[in-house]
């Protein structure tokens, strides 16, 4: 169990409805959490079209959570 | 000179003058600008999100890797965040070099991965009042 | 917007605010520039010589090439003629399109062509004191 | 024989010292001019890397002069 802080963007953000949270999670890495929190609140997008980012990096979705980490969960990009 | 995300408008004369070095004999720039239709639908405005510490870190990266690639005296790019209304810059690359045919490969380059690459996600508002997120639409169910 | 030759200061800014089109998403600017040396020499100067009807109706038809060859919007180029300083700009071309890989593929299009068949000429002043025209040198006698 | 105008330019002009000159010549075509030219003023550049504009436009070296043509020569380009 680690606590941690998850930050969500775009439509992310929009279908969780909050920029950010710290929450209590049993989930051993980050594709875990990220199964964990699309099941609890029924993101649309799989995980196949997101990537993920710990402490400002990205990070592969293997990436074990630690106490304290900042996950952030980000969609299909689309700048220019 | 390097990368900049900034939420006032883009200025391309002064980005140029700051890569003008006299041992340069081409600059290629770069400008992406907000188009007032997206498909068929007429476009009113685009929102750009960006992860900040994320979208500079990979935007250095992306120059580092355009100078060390290629034969290229300076290169640089500002992308916006916030609101944008068409005609408006959304995008610049601006690469100097000694010869033309690197300064076009680079600026080419960085275009395209800080498009391919870049935590910044936009949303395209319509003239019909609904909005959407580029590539976020979530995939048909099989 | 077309080809021009001019004796003044080339204003980047001016042109390319006449290439702007809410339809374009992209546009490639290319800027060449006097270089401070040529080969090893400090070069302090260069002279271009044009011969303008000509090269007035190469630069309309090598655009025109562009529009019809690529997928773009608009292209515009503009020539200097006259004594320029190292800095100077020497040719600028613009290209709006609403995709960005053809607006980069015309203009490097453009300028390729506008300087291998425009007829001007360039000669270079050295700090030494010496000119040359450029490419001009007669063959080696063999 | 035709009477001709012919223009010189940048490194051309320079070794026959003037920009411009009316002339007669038995040369029938533009080839047959400039090799009149060349032997006449010395110029260095041969045939093969100078172009010939014909009234102002590209033309064939050989094409037939005509009274009153406006014959140019063009050294190697060196635009941009």
């Amino acid at each position: 169990m680690s606590t941690v802080r998850v930050r969500y963007f775009a439509a992310l953000r929009e279908e969780r409805g909050v920029p950010e949270e710290s929450m209590a999670t049993v989930a051993a890495d980050a594709g875990a959490l990220y199964d964990e929190l699309r099941s609890r609140h029924g993101l649309t997008l799989p995980r196949d079209r997101v990537r993920v980012a710990i402490n400002d990096e990205f990070a592969p979705w293997t990436s074990l959570l630690r106490e304290g980490d900042c996950v952030a969960f980000l969609p299909p990009v689309a700048g220019g | 000179m390097g990368f900049a995300l900034q939420a006032t408008a883009v200025d391309p004369q002064g980005l140029s003058a700051a890569l003008s070095d006299v041992r340069a004999g081409g600059l290629v720039t770069f400008e992406g600008r907000v188009r007032d239709h997206s498909g068929k639908r007429a476009v009113t405005a685009l929102e750009y999100e960006a992860f900040s510490p994320l979208a500079q870190k990979e935007g250095d990266r992306i120059l580092a890797e355009a100078l060390e690639k290629f034969g290229i005296l300076a290169a640089s790019c500002t992308h916006r965040t916030g609101r944008l209304a068409p005609g408006d810059i959304a995008v610049w690359v601006g690469v100097a070099a000694e010869h033309r045919g690197d300064a076009f490969t680079a600026c080419r380059y960085v275009i395209d991965e800080i498009k391919a690459r870049l935590p910044i996600w936009k949303k395209e508002h319509f003239a019909q009042g609904e909005a959407e997120w580029v590539n976020c639409a979530a995939p048909p169910i099989k």
